[in-house]
């Protein structure tokens, strides 16, 4: 099956359509076994995925606009392979958790066409095509946010959705003139990535095209200080809006960092490590304490996500195979733990239509398991060892204490900061005595809840305990990456910060 | 022996996991039953590997790889060497007591299983912890006693807020967090010394850092001493970051017996201990160790002379024993640092469970003003405190005089005499507080009659048995101090004494028995004959002073957490919502507003239209007359 | 001559013109324009385009200022028409500077010396032959697209002047007489 | 006396003239028709009128690049088949909306198709010629009848427009008649390539620069009209109000894209020369354009007013093309024209099935964004297609306009214009505001009006445009790359 | 010697003097009278030309101008009888019901 990575596009986005035939009732049934196939199909790819080769597989190449150099075109590494796995898991789990009454099939048919394009940008290697998909995923995540979510919830969904397009544009701008001087140099049109790779631009060009990429990725991302988006996005999403954009639109801007930016612009990367570094550190810290401030308890952990993609960032721009390793992993994790997270959250606000920590306290002691989850949550949030969240953070810290130590201090304040504010969302929601009458009447999870919150507790341990067989795969691509980075990179300020593992093992 | 090794580690996991099934159920005595069982077996197996390390040397095994990308590998590794045995039989020994000792404590505790899991999965990460043959390993369980320790400081996590005048702890989960996020402070540091080592020799494994300690710079290796003692600091409680001790009292004593005397506390001395060959090259920070060791031993001390608080005054002991033990290992002696350290777990955790069991009496009172003449009631536990006491004031013949005594010389060995004639006024301040305790709380008047409506009576018997243990210990453990020695130095420097401090040592020895006699003495007359209050005394600056902590708690609130607190408020209501949001929106709302004046060229008159496109011809010549003259 | 006939015509048509633009009498401002259609044709004259002053003549003095004439006389525009003529400042600067503009232009040498004309004035021909000439031939096609030019408007000016335009079917609500067989049948 | 002058029919290559005379004989013959009988069905004008532009664009199809006719009056090359077929195919889009449900005043008459049959071959006329003169005269009779047509609505409104439009038309027809003056006082030529050739050289002329940039800047005016660029633009929303939604529909697109061939045409040829000063008067206009218009767009209240600032916003992205004046910017041109009338076809066909004779929901407004609120739930397909539309327009890929907006957008980019693009970008985002807006106001709001008669108008000949129209904006990334390359090579073909 | 510029020059004149009208006008009827001037002016312009050129294209032009002219003259005419039937008015300060 050469073709799988098309099929795992398509597949959703084909059951969407038919999903409109199936009946009202059906239709949450109809999406968890759309969303479990897909599921299987990407466990598949990882399957059949060759871990050791650090290049891209399954290569699928179709010529769509052959005169302009657009072409379909695919391929999956590990870079881009557990992403989509996580993608896919997170729907999945999202639809099994789903609570949500009013017009359930739109919202199974929004999820069938968000997941495709979520899998579409991670699978394209064609500028294009990413970008298309990359647009496409703001369509169904509007209507999510603005048919299902909270008060504010269409001035939330159209910002989230004009900040994401406006900085996109500019990335297309980006893309575009990368295009041109493609066919500047070689004199054919091609926007395939592989095929940009192999570009040596002039240092001055990289900079305007990191600045281009840059406002796309970091509105995404979102970076300080273009993050303002976020916290009205999740705060008024449904809990499955809130899941999908944490779990896997927000890695879409760090993706396309390590996908485009630094490949391609090698020397502009390192050029921008400080300031990126500097933004990173300000996510980091600032919006942790901003978390810490916040009263209600989505808001907390949708400050807490920007916060963490700092540290993704800031592993991004390590420029070792240690630091971006770590921050595929690191996403992955954040895509799973956040994920979990705002199910939770989800689950409190489907029983008290509340999500203020003033109007809980003491939960533990009417909901056990929802605390033991919620726990361990917030352990892999603040990276505790032998949790998924730590091998990622620490890989990131590690990998980025090469560039600078004092920044690598000042980010790693995320095991402080990040600590302070879980804990005492933790501490105001379900430690103390129950203060609310309403409280006491609550219902521990049911079986709904558990069958969508229990895998991702296992992915959770087992990931932190054993994460090779993800790690791995990722190492070696990433590995690839930083080779090539160091191989092309003209500044001899490049070449000294990009540390390509191969190369050190050789000097040993 | 690998097997022995995965023994000893996993049975606690297991039974961990295995009371964990049942923690959402009622008590139920097998989680208590099965926890304690196979804590045995572990100490059996750790005991098993102590003669065998005695015998073989070290053990090496290597379970799996962890975490591998770029260069960095990390493998599940573990080595049993005798530092390691040494602590894994200290760590074994007390939490098998604490589980024995729980089951009877907890007793009526609604979380009667969850407890059992917490303290079995603590003594998993503190295995960890000390068998890790990396420092990455060493820090999951640096980490993991943490979260263990914040799961059972906070583990009567429905007791509500109350405010510092009540209660300094404010409230179970408070202190929980407070000692979390003080230790991750402290992990921070870790975390950058781990990276320094990472970045300068390639492998987190213990043998291959030490082994390349001689080719690194010294600035290099004074930067990773630092980084790593300041890790040590956060778990050892050490000023300023022990605040967190005294709260974590909060939680149930026998978690204050295991974590926060005899195990947890002491990971940053074996954190040391284990580290002695860089901090054997780093003399300067080695002598900063043990100023600051020496410091927190009197300033802790100083703290507990006037506490009422049973627990806080045991707190604040261990503390300053945690004082000690950092002095002797600053000062090179580091066998003797983890000599202290074995002791003192003994001879603390015996004192904890003892002070347990008065709280049981006493229905959780814990003021020992309240309290007097309890002896009659409770005489196992009299004797268990007051032998603990002897052995924490270092009186002859038992452990902590043994221990004590030689850290003592070591200081005067040194030629650091301020150190030691600090720590020997501190001997002193111990013995009287101790004992200041002891009388108040088993001896004179019976306050509590009046003061609170407890009847109070003995524990259960196998309770009392189960901590015997603890207590043969504390009186014959420092008899071992010459094998002790000479098994520990296997691996450690061997720190002897110069002749001179050889030829005056039993000087030194009776020295430090007076000052520890007469601080038991002065206690003994001041409060054996029942309480009497100094008003005058209690109202003194200096009372006041030490009453408060000197203060830190509440500069560390008033300067650290408040302002944070409104630092966050402010950037969130002020910066991202009316700045960083602000703009964005503000952005939105110009471009929106731009659109509605510019709609008013639109007035619907064709007038005004034809007029619109004259202006547009005249734009135009203005355009390209300007383009013209430009170019 | 040809000087005085210029200036003279120049003088006298921006006179005219001028009354036509700023007279708020519609009467006046008609007899002014046909007069200066008269004199614009007077130019063509003067620049030998005889058929052009003919077809000028024919078409401005005679159709277009009738046509005029009988609209006038519909809207019963003879009465003063009161107009607000606001913002007359901006009116006059944006003339008088394109006006300017204009003039700067035109005082350029616009001469061509080296112009070879497409179309040469025969010599021997009149002028109405030579324009025949070159209208039937290169200009055919326009002439014939003048002509359906025409055709529109004649059939808008009867459309739009028609009485059928009174009644609207757009407005008028059709609920009780629903549009023929066709929209019936195949509404949804 | 004059001698007597033989013409070959041959030179005179009279195939050239075809299309436009099936057009102009296509009206004629509804003339006669609706002579012969009266009170006959609008269908069947709708048909043959249908008929007849199938003939036509048979006959444009059959054509072949880059030959004159007529006394070299008449210029066939690549661009003016191009335009001509687009103009015929819209038009075959466009006029089958005159099947509506419900009786609207203008299709009662016979004439309506025939002038609108006119007005086809005014335009055809317009694109196939270099030579001024018959650009006016086709210009003026496409004009015309657009006038008509505009006014056939027949309602207050419309009057409005299209004495609004006429007025402005007969002020732009005076610039043009005075651009085209100036350039003959210049050049002694009313023929572009030869026109093209004197300024050539006369450029190096003291003092005559200001003379030949004042005479293009004079037509640029008009062109302003036409193209409604900023700030000549005021007709456009008015007009497009007052018209009705099919004939609003067409006027975004084919008076425009004859206005662009001929604009194409002559500033091309400016900036050919090396006229730098005209490139940068477009790029002004072009940049006010779709700036201003963008945010004019996003306080409107009614959809079609807003579709109206948006096709001038649109209009304005692609003048700026006309300023880069690159193969690749003029094949863009085309190429966004094509993905932007399906667009633009579909949405305006979405409010014409929708339209009410009275307005029920806005005393003035046909459109008021509140009709659409809440539509998804009363009729999911209808607002989802609706959606469609939106996001074309918005630029949202893979729909059809994107694919237009990133071939200009590289085309500036190509011309070193970077900074073009990023405008060009910024104002998408801007405009992705409003068209977000009706998407909300489908999917996120509650109905105002449930009774389900919103669309009141339908009929199977409109949903099937609309079918059309939908399957053209989504598959449009498959038939992109044949598109582009006959658009490349007929553009190239032609010399632009 | 009378040269083309004075006969430009004076096409331009009439031709502002045309924009004079058609900008101040408010009485729909007299706005189209401007209008036919800024025709004409230009035909001035083209008869000029022309006849300086000794070219015919210009008359050429101004003929299709007048044409033109004409054209627009009856199709005016009738869109402001629409008008006037339903307005009574020919001002154009009455005809902004569109705007904004």
């Amino acid at each position: 099956m050469d073709n799988i990575l098309s099929i795992l596009i398509f597949f959703p986005a084909l059951a969407g359509l038919l999903g409109f035939i199936v009946d009202k009732d059906s239709a949450r049934a109809y999406g968890i076994s759309v969303a479990t196939i897909e599921f299987l199909l990407a466990l598949w790819l990882w399957m059949i995925f060759d871990g050791s080769n650090g290049g891209m597989q399954f290569i699928e190449m179709v010529p769509l606009i052959a005169d302009f150099g657009i072409s379909y075109y695919l391929g999956v590494d590990g870079i881009s392979l557990f992403i989509v796995v996580m993608a896919t898991l997170m729907v999945l789990l999202g639809m099994i958790g789903l609570s949500i009454k009013k017009d359930i099939k739109n919202m199974i048919i929004s999820l069938l066409f968000l997941e495709m394009t979520m899998v579409g940008v991670f699978l394209a290697l064609d500028a294009i095509i990413f970008y298309l998909f990359w647009e496409l995923s703001l369509v169904p995540m509007l209507y999510i946010i603005g048919a299902w979510g909270g008060p504010r919830r269409v001035y939330a969904a159209v910002k989230f959705f004009l900040y994401t397009f406006f900085g996109s544009l500019i990335m297309l701008v980006g893309m575009l003139f990368l295009a041109y001087l493609y066919h500047d140099i070689t004199g054919v049109w091609s926007f395939a990535i592989t095929d940009w790779y192999a570009l040596v631009l002039p240092f001055k060009y990289q900079m305007w095209l990191f600045i281009a990429f840059f406002f796309g990725f970091a509105i995404k991302v979102p970076m300080f200080p273009f993050h303002t988006w976020l916290p009205y996005a999740h705060g008024q999403a449904p809990t499955i809006g809130s899941v999908i954009l944490a779990a896997v639109l927000l890695k879409m801007g760090t993706y396309g960092f390590i996908r485009f930016s630094l490949p391609i612009l090698p020397d502009a990367s390192v050029e921008m490590i400080t300031p990126i570094a500097i933004l990173s550190l300000i996510m980091i810290v600032y919006t942790a304490m901003i978390a810490y401030s916040q009263k209600d308890m989505k808001q907390v952990i949708a400050y807490s996500s920007v916060s963490h993609m700092g540290i993704i960032m800031l592993g991004v721009f390590a420029m070792n195979a240690e630091g971006i390793s770590g921050s595929i992993f690191l996403m992955l994790s954040h895509g799973v733990v956040s994920g979990a997270l705002f199910m939770l959250v989800g689950v409190i606000y489907d029983r008290r239509h509340t999500k203020m920590m003033s109007e809980f306290g003491g939960l533990a002691s009417v909901m056990p398991k929802y605390a033991t989850i919620f726990g361990i949550m917030l352990m892999a949030s603040v990276g505790l060892p032998l949790t998924i969240g730590f091998v990622g953070e620490f890989l990131v810290l590690l990998g980025f204490y090469k560039i600078s130590p004092i920044m690598t201090l000042i980010a790693g304040s995320t095991i402080i900061l990040g600590a302070v504010y879980m804990l005492s969302l933790y501490k105001q929601t379900f430690f103390g005595p129950v203060t609310n009458q309403e409280n006491h009447k609550l219902k521990d999870l049911d079986k709904k809840e558990m069958m969508s919150l229990l895998p991702l507790v296992a992915i959770v341990v087992w990931l932190g305990v054993y994460p090779k067989p993800i790690l791995e795969p990722i190492d070696n691509s990433v590995k690839h990456l930083v080779a090539f980075m160091d191989k092309k990179a003209k500044t001899q300020e490049a070449k000294d910060i990009i540390i390509s593992t191969t190369l050190i093992r050789e000097e040993k | 022996m690998e097997n022995l090794v995965y023994i000893a580690l996993f049975a606690p996991l297991v039974g961990s996991l295995f009371a964990a099934l049942f923690a959402m159920t009622p008590k139920n005595l097998i989680t208590a039953f099965v926890t304690s069982g196979l804590l045995f077996v572990s100490w059996v197996a750790s005991s098993s590997l102590l003669m065998y390390v005695m015998d073989h040397g070290t053990i090496s095994v290597n379970m799996m790889e962890w975490i591998a990308a770029g260069n960095l590998t990390i493998d599940f590794g573990f080595q049993v060497d005798a530092i390691t045995a040494v602590m894994m039989v200290v760590v074994t020994t007390v939490s098998t007591v604490v589980h024995v000792y729980s089951i009877g404590y907890m007793e009526h505790d609604k979380g009667f299983n969850r407890f059992f899991s917490y303290l079995s999965a603590f003594v998993f990460s503190m295995m960890i912890l000390v068998m890790s043959d990396n420092f990455a390993g060493l820090f999951i369980g640096w980490e993991g006693v943490g979260v263990c320790s914040w799961l059972l400081i906070g583990f009567w996590y429905h007791k509500a807020d109350v405010s510092t005048d009540v209660n300094p702890s404010i409230s179970p989960s408070w202190a929980a967090n407070e000692a979390f996020i003080v230790n991750r402070i402290a992990d921070l540091a870790m975390l950058i010394g781990i990276f320094l080592i990472y970045w300068n020799v390639g492998s987190l494994n213990y043998d291959v850092f030490f082994a390349a300690i001689p080719s690194l710079e010294n600035s290099l290796l004074v930067s990773i001493g630092i980084a790593l003692f300041i890790g040590a600091m956060g778990k050892s409680a050490q000023f300023p970051l022990h605040t967190w001790l005294a709260d974590a009292m909060e939680g149930p004593t026998p978690v204050s017996a295991l974590i926060h005397a005899a195990t947890m506390v002491t990971a940053g001395v074996y954190l040391v201990v284990r580290a002695n060959p860089l901090y054997a090259e780093i003399p300067n920070v080695s002598l900063f160790i043990a100023y600051l060791g020496t410091f927190v031993a009197i300033f802790a001390a100083s703290m507990a002379l006037v506490n009422r608080d049973l627990k806080r005054i045991i707190a604040y002991s261990t503390l300053s024993q945690l004082g000690y033990m950092f002095a002797a290992a600053g000062l090179g002696a580091y066998w003797v640092a983890l000599f202290h350290l074995a002791a003192h777990a003994f001879f603390k955790a015996l004192l904890f469970l003892g002070a347990g069991n008065v709280m049981h009496a006493m229905h959780d009172e814990l003021d020992i003003f309240k309290m007097g003449g309890l002896k009659k009631a409770m005489r196992g536990t009299y004797l268990y405190m007051g032998l603990a006491s002897l052995a924490l004031a270092g009186i002859f013949p038992l452990a902590g005089f043994f221990s004590k005594d030689t850290i003592l010389e070591v200081a005067f060995n040194e030629h650091t005499y301020i150190i030691w004639f600090v720590l020997w006024i501190t001997a002193g301040l111990t013995a009287f507080y101790s004992f200041r305790q002891v009388f108040l709380t088993f001896d004179g008047d019976e306050r509590y009659k009046k003061e609170t409506d407890a009847h109070p009576h003995e524990v259960q018997n196998f309770v009392l048995v189960a901590m015997a243990p603890l207590a043969i210990l504390a009186i014959i453990f420092g008899f071992f101090m010459n094998p002790f020695k000479e098994f520990a130095t296997t691996i450690l420097p061997a720190y002897e004494m110069s002749e001179h401090t050889h030829h005056i040592a039993w000087i030194l020895i009776i020295v430090t028995t007076l000052i520890a006699v007469s601080g038991i003495v002065l206690a003994y007359k001041k409060y054996a004959n029942g309480l009497v209050r100094d008003e005058k005394m209690e109202n003194s600056f200096i009372y006041k002073l030490l009453q408060n902590q000197y203060y830190i708690p509440k500069f560390y609130m008033e300067f650290i957490a408040k302002p944070y607190k409104e630092i966050s408020d402010i950037l969130w209501n002020k910066v991202d919502m009316k700045v960083v949001d602000a703009t964005v929106d503000g952005i939105a709302k110009i471009i929106y507003f731009t659109g509605d004046k510019s709609r008013k060229m639109q007035t619907g008159n064709l007038s005004d239209y034809l007029n619109w496109m004259g202006v547009g011809a005249m734009l135009l010549i203005v355009i390209t007359a300007l383009s013209m003259s430009l170019s | 001559m040809e000087q005085i006939a210029f200036y003279l015509f120049s003088v006298l048509t921006i006179g005219l013109f001028l009354v036509t633009v700023l007279s708020n009498n519609v009467l006046y401002a008609m007899t002014s324009l046909a007069a200066g259609m008269v004199l614009i044709s007077g130019f063509f004259f003067l620049l030998g385009a005889d058929f052009l002053g003919v077809v000028q003549l024919v078409v401005y003095v005679g159709a277009v200022m009738a046509l005029y004439s009988f609209g006038m006389m519909f809207f019963d525009a003879t009465k003063d028409i009161k107009e607000k003529n606001t913002s007359s400042y901006l009116v006059f600067f944006l003339s008088g500077m394109i006006a300017l503009t204009l003039v700067i232009m035109f005082s350029a040498p616009i001469m061509g010396e080296n112009i070879i004309a497409s179309y040469p004035i025969m010599a021997g021909a009149t002028n109405p032959q030579a324009v025949g000439l070159v209208l039937f031939t290169k200009y055919l096609v326009p002439f014939e697209v003048a002509a359906v030019m025409l055709l529109v408007a004649m059939i808008s000016g009867i459309i739009l002047a028609g009485k059928k335009m009174d009644d609207s079917l757009t407005t008028k609500d059709e609920n009780h007489e629903e549009d023929d067989t066709f929209s019936r049948k195949d509404i949804k | 006396m004059l001698e007597p002058i033989n013409i070959s029919m041959a030179e005179l290559n009279l195939s050239t003239l075809t299309p436009m005379l099936i057009a102009i004989g296509g009206a004629l013959l509804i003339l006669i028709i609706d002579l012969f009988k009266d009170g006959l069905h609008k269908s069947l004008y709708v048909m043959l009128t249908l008929l007849i532009l199938i003939i036509d664009l048979g006959a444009v199809m059959g054509l072949d690049v880059n030959q004159r006719g007529f006394f070299d009056l008449m210029l066939i090359d690549g661009i003016s088949i191009l335009s001509q077929a687009l103009i015929l195919f819209t038009s075959m889009l466009f006029i089958p909306l005159a099947l509506t449900s419900k009786r609207f005043h203008e299709y009662s008459y016979p004439e309506y198709f025939a002038l609108f049959l006119f007005m086809i071959a005014g335009f055809q006329f317009m694109v196939s010629s270099d030579n001024l003169i018959l650009i006016f005269v086709g210009l003026e009779t496409a004009s015309l009848a657009l006038y008509t047509l505009i006014a056939m609505h027949n309602r207050p409104s419309s009057y409005e427009a299209a004495v609004k439009y006429f007025t402005m038309g007969a002020l732009a027809a005076g610039f043009f008649v005075m651009g085209s003056a100036i350039i003959y006082a210049t050049t002694g030529s009313v023929e572009l390539y030869k026109i093209a050739e004197v300024l050539q050289n006369r450029m190096n002329e003291t003092g005559l620069m200001i003379t030949i940039i004042g005479g293009a800047l004079v037509l640029l005016v008009a062109f302003g009209f036409k193209l409604s660029l900023f700030p000549f633009h005021t007709w456009g929303p008015d007009t497009y109000e007052g018209a009705s939604a099919p004939l609003a529909g067409y006027m975004s697109i084919i008076p425009k894209l004859s206005a662009t061939i001929v604009a194409m045409r002559i500033f091309g040829m400016y900036i050919d020369i090396g006229i730098e000063e005209i490139r940068i008067a477009i790029l002004v206009l072009s940049v006010l354009t779709m700036t201003l218009s963008n945010i004019m767009a996003l306080v409107q209240s009614d959809v079609k007013r807003m579709l109206a600032y948006s096709s001038i916003s649109h209009a304005g992205f692609i003048m700026a093309a006309i300023a880069l004046d690159t193969t690749k910017g003029n094949s863009g041109i085309f190429l966004y024209y094509i993905l932007f009338m399906f667009t633009n076809l579909g949405a305006f066909s979405m409010l014409w099935i929708s339209r009410h004779k009275n307005s029920i929901f806005h005393n003035r407004f046909d459109h008021p964004y509140e009709k659409f609120a809440g539509l998804v739930k009363v009729m999911p397909m209808g607002a989802v297609v609706m959606a469609l539309f939106m996001l074309s327009l918005a630029g949202v890929p893979p729909f059809s306009v994107f694919w237009g907006k990133i071939y200009i957008m590289s085309s500036a980019v190509d011309a070193g214009y970077v900074w073009l693009a990023l405008v060009m970008g910024f104002n998408s985002a801007i405009s992705a505001y409003y068209y977000l807006k009706l998407i909300v106001y489908m999917f996120l709001k509650d109905p105002v009006n449930n009774d389900g008669t919103i669309y009141y108008n339908i009929s199977k000949p409109l949903m099937t445009i609309i079918g059309l129209a939908v399957f053209a904006t989504v598959t449009s990334v498959f038939y992109v790359q044949p598109l582009l390359e006959y658009i490349t090579y007929m553009v190239g073909a032609s010399g632009y | 010697m009378i040269g083309l510029s004075h006969y430009m020059i004076l096409s331009g004149l009439l031709f502002s003097i045309g924009l004079i009208g058609v900008l101040r006008r408010k009485n729909l009827l007299m706005l189209f009278f401007a209008t036919e001037i800024m025709l004409n002016a230009a035909n001035i312009a083209f008869a000029a030309a022309s006849h300086y050129y000794g070219d015919l294209s210009g008359q050429m032009f101004a003929f299709f101008v007048i044409a033109v002219a004409a054209s627009e003259v009856a199709v005016g005419l009738g869109l402001l009888i629409v008008l006037y039937k339903k307005n009574g008015s020919l001002d154009l300060d009455n005809l902004t019901v569109m705007k904004g």
